[in-house]
């Protein structure tokens, strides 16, 4: 544990706020204010905070479906998020995007994808744009073990060797592909059809922030000098199923409960703090305190957040046209 | 007859045509579901939509094939499956998924048969569940029909109701072409009287859904249901129109319409797709070609905006033409001529 | 002024955007050319037809970057650069090599702004060549403005001349949306004056290119120099058209087509693409929904048939819209009403 | 050398047949009565006769841009083939595909391909037919060195493994991708790329027919057994231009003479097969004249074959509409 108090208290804070936004709309879908398809992050938290702590503000990161987790740790406003989950005027992306369109411009986050393996490719481009800039910057990726099997994903693979570009896979292994198991679609295994072509890889379990953390933090070390690019890969499990309302026929009954008892990042990371003095119970139980409350408010001014009219479906559209 | 979902029907049919053809297989995502799973169910979707439910246990895994998130693959295998003699069913969940698979739609099983001096036959049908109504946003909701329609080789299937969608999945995969089947997702749970047993419903032919006399109403999927609304809210008042459903929007029943047309003089096309390049545009400028002489008034085009499908509930209504802006324009159609 | 071909008018607005602003990159399958090879040339290709010649020695491989063949790669990191700040001029060597990168046009590009709620500006320009007049068969030929004019979100441009191509370019790499750009490459060759220095033409502003009494004739790309032989042939006999060459096809420039038609009362739409959903159907469309007043005979389309474009040079000129099909259909226009 | 000499003239013929085909495509070329891009083989016969050699009639084979050498091998008439190319309502396809476009599905040769990278999943889809026949035939598919990094074929890999499917990927590396260097665009290297993603492969040197011809044995013996796909990775260059009329800007001038006579195909079997005392130079003389005098009754007949019509431009596009 290299790393400081702040950084520690940052990242615990990122990984409860993940936790806490998700299980709340977990709570919050069944009752049918929320639309459309809602894929949520809970159990998955250490990989994107392990690995957005690495990242600094000329970086990029894309997302996927499953985009709550990775927008919160890249710094996104969950209240905004939340406004724009429920389809409100004023949310992140006006009301138009929902769950799975959310992107932060701003904070160099360039959107969560509906269609899988879609972010692969713009990300290379992303850090083809570092590199030019010449400023040390990277672009990540976020792709699950089902995208891992989509042409537009190789591709991006393959180009990112040819082109010596710091660009960042990652990629999360959380057992699924929708109903079906992630041994069954994947020819070989990820690290080595990664390494195949010609890009390093860190693994790192997905369960364990400071295992994620420095796994991407030497492969980013990499990326950023200009050594090409790298991956992470990082195994864990969604708390959920696949969408809000997945009834997971595909999975034992116990499954999630095995996890979450034995392995939570939450739980891992508390007791590691705690055991090394770093932080007492107490003080994580205020953190986890205050991000209960923020994300009340969030769900309670998104309950009453504006609703878009005609001009927001007609406007954006094009620049100009 | 029985009443039954249109989830329903279509399953019916794929049971029934792999039963009757062991040529005929179905792959695609989770078509099945389960496979390296935990629970050890191999039947634990049958499509995200419930669609292919029990093929699996039925039929096997050598005929209803689970596929990885390969979406050119999934088609691309069809086609060759076909040039092999088999008879495939191949699923993309949702039909914008056309983006990572189009070439093998366009390029390939659409000129096949063509390009190779008419010696191939692909007899494939792509599966795929289309249009707006669920809030899943810009990139789960298109209608992508005429992108389909203006590809030659390729046919295009959109049913409106159980029993059509029954009788044109079966035609679908007794067809030697390549057969684009759009199911409307909002039109899943539709229910209505099905015939029992074997059932067909040839291609190219267009339904007169209802007779009138003021206008001629043209409507594709979910749109017939809405057209129905408004012309019900319609005839309480006397106003009457001829409401066409295509059914297939490839091969295209142009008798039908110019028919109707050429009885009532005016017409209404109404069309979920975005306006430009539309089936709205093509039967619009279908009337200006060879319905000019019978055309009354301007024609009436019924679409989504020239926008992307936005995600909110309120946005989503708005975005979709919806019975109001069909009675609307139907009152539009009979105020001019 | 200078005399020059298309190709070499393209080649001039690269150099002088890339020069201009250094956000501008170059990206695609030999856009350079001779990276790994024997010769040493890392200019050897300059692109298949030659239009990004001499861009790598000028600019470097950081700025003009030659792929491997992965066309949604080359999109999807032309979207990406975008979004990051770069202004990208991506090249599918052929249009019809959208199928295999249409995810990245369709779902994503066109949508970005939208979805995310205004903020991502993705000024992007994928050139591709199109068109038939090469005998480089059905998926080598194709006119795929029609399925891309469709998409909300996108641009579609479609030069016929030397002039019009170097300042639609210009427009299209200072433009803040995506642009498709389809350069016909039975034009490459065409000379004619391209304006000196900086030259810009804006989009959504149709060309007049003649002016006439009989009939509006509207065409695209390679149509506007055969429109402009028929013409020829009927001004011979008094026959005078208003002939329009479209220059994009989003913006559509409705108001140009509406306001001759008002003055003619006839329309003829000439169009490379295969008849259904195609810009043809869309201006018949046009003119029976807003020109219907004025509409004096039936709408006349000349397009390709409903077929893929066929190899053997007897076919594939059977195939194009050629100079007698539209003066066929100009007559025709003439005789009825 | 284990093949009959009925099998070693079989070979011999096909390859001498393929490049007498090509050879006269590049004189009569210029000529300007060919209408279209034509993509000549000559230089890579050994891969495509060494492969084809292996497969029986219940077989498939895909093929690609570069399409001759892979038809001739795999036993469609050239002469019907040179009127396609000619553009004759007589040619393999009536004219409507041309040199891209051959395909003869009486003998399992699913076509030509315009579509870099378009024929790996359709191959793929004629390997689970395959399977599903149990009759132990396979289905290969050509892939050039440049195709490689084309999603759909990383796509059909990964999905070949995960259905166990009696797929061949036959990878050729010409050295060059149009006018870009095979080293350039390749992420890693061919070879770990594919074994990386579970598929064994059999190397073998694509100017050796008898290397080929083994390598492809063995490996089409395991697909054979239901084993899963395979690969045969052979590396050869082209005589020519990428397309006829490509002036090779990208390639030193001596290259493909020292390839020609250095290591040229046919001259090493002649070599082989001569000095193993199977056939004498005049017996394989007296076969390349025989397949000078069938491609100069080819030429012949294509020039004066029948122009199609506009009833070839309608048909087809539909068995019923
Ligand atoms: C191109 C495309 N194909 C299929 C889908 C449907 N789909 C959405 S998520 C998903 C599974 C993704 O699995 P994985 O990559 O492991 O991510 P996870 O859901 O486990 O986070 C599928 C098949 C899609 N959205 N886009
Ligand atoms: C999808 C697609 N992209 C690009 C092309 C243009 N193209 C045709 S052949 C070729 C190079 C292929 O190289 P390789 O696979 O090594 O085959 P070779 O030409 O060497 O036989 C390219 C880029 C194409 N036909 N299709
Ligand atoms: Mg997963
Ligand atoms: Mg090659």
């Amino acid at each position: 544990m290299q790393q400081s108090p702040a950084q520690i208290r940052h990242a615990y804070t990122r990984m409860r706020l993940i936790r806490e936004f998700e299980e709340r709309l977990h709570v919050e879908n069944p009752k049918g204010e929320i639309a459309g398809f809602t894929h949520l992050y809970a159990g998955q938290e250490a990989i994107a905070v392990g690995i957005c702590e690495n990242l600094d503000e000329r970086d990029y990161i894309i997302s996927t479906h499953r985009g709550h987790g990775h927008c919160l740790a890249r710094g996104c406003d969950p209240r905004d998020m939340m406004h724009e989950i429920y389809g409100r005027a004023d949310g992140l992306c006006k009301g138009r995007g929902g769950s799975m369109h959310i992107a932060d411009l701003s904070k160099g986050m360039l959107g969560a994808n509906g269609i899988v393996g879609g972010g692969q490719p713009i990300a290379l481009g992303a850090a083809i744009a570092c590199a030019l800039r010449g400023d040390g910057s990277v672009s990540v990726s976020f792709t699950g073990d089902g995208a891992s099997n989509q042409g537009t994903v190789f591709e991006a693979m393959n180009m990112a060797v040819v082109l010596k570009a710091p660009k960042v896979f990652v990629f999360e292994d959380n057992g699924y592909s929708e109903h079906t198991g992630a041994s069954y679609g994947i020819g070989g295994d990820l690290k080595t059809r990664t390494e195949g072509f010609g890009i390093p890889v860190w693994e790192a379990d997905g369960f364990d922030y400071f295992a994620v953390y420095e796994a991407a933090r030497d492969a980013i070390a990499e990326a950023r000098a200009g050594r090409g690019p790298v991956a992470v890969l990082a195994t864990a499990t969604r708390y959920f199923g696949h969408f809000e309302g997945d009834p997971q026929n595909y999975r034992a009954k116990d499954e999630v409960k095995r996890f979450r008892e034995e392995k939570d990042c939450l739980m891992q990371m508390r007791r590691r703090v705690v055991e090394a003095g770093i932080f007492s119970e107490s003080d994580l139980d205020a953190i986890d305190a205050a991000v209960i409350e923020q994300i009340d408010a969030a769900v309670a001014s998104a309950r009453e957040g504006p609703r878009p009219g005609p001009e927001i479906m007609l406007q954006d559209v094009y620049l100009d046209y | 007859m029985a009443v039954m979902t249109m989830r329903d029907a279509l399953n019916d049919a794929l049971h029934r045509e792999m039963e009757r053809d062991e040529r005929v297989i179905v792959l695609g995502e989770d078509v099945s579901g389960g496979a390296g799973g935990t629970s050890g169910s191999r039947d634990a979707a049958g499509g995200i939509f419930g669609v292919t439910k029990g093929l699996l246990p039925r039929f096997g895994d050598k005929r209803v094939i689970d596929t990885a998130i390969s979406e050119s693959c999934i088609v691309g295998m069809a086609n060759g499956a076909a040039l092999a003699g088999l008879r495939p069913v191949a699923e993309l969940m949702f039909a914008d998924f056309v983006g990572v698979s189009f070439d093998q739609i366009f390029n390939q099983m659409a000129k096949f048969r063509y390009m190779f001096g008419g010696k191939a036959k692909t007899p494939v049908v792509l599966r795929m569940s289309m249009g707006a109504g669920m809030n899943a946003a810009a990139q789960h909701s298109q209608v992508i029909y005429p992108m389909l329609t203006m590809v030659p080789g390729l046919k295009v299937v959109t049913p409106s109701n159980p029993a059509d969608a029954k009788g044109l999945l079966t035609q679908a995969i007794r067809d030697d072409d390549p057969v684009m089947f759009l199911e409307h997702k909002a039109l899943y749970a539709r229910k209505g009287e099905v015939p029992d047993g074997d059932h067909l419903v040839p291609f190219g032919e267009a339904a007169l859904v209802r007779e009138g006399q003021d206008a001629t109403v043209v409507a594709i999927a979910r749109m017939v249901p809405f057209a129905e609304k408004a012309l019900d809210k319609l005839e309480a008042e006397g106003i009457t129109c001829d409401l066409i459903d295509l059914r297939t929007t490839s091969p295209l029943d142009e008798e039908t319409i110019l028919e109707s047309l050429s009885l009532t003089g005016r017409l209404v096309v109404v069309d979920e797709a975005n306006p430009m390049c539309s089936m709205a545009s093509e039967i619009a400028g279908l009337a200006a070609r060879k319905g000019f002489a019978h055309l009354r008034a301007p024609v009436q085009c019924v679409t989504a905006p020239h926008t992307p499908v936005p995600f909110a509930r309120e946005l989503e209504r708005l975005y979709v033409p919806g019975p109001d802006r069909i009675e609307a324009a139907i009152r539009d159609v009979l105020k001019e001529g």
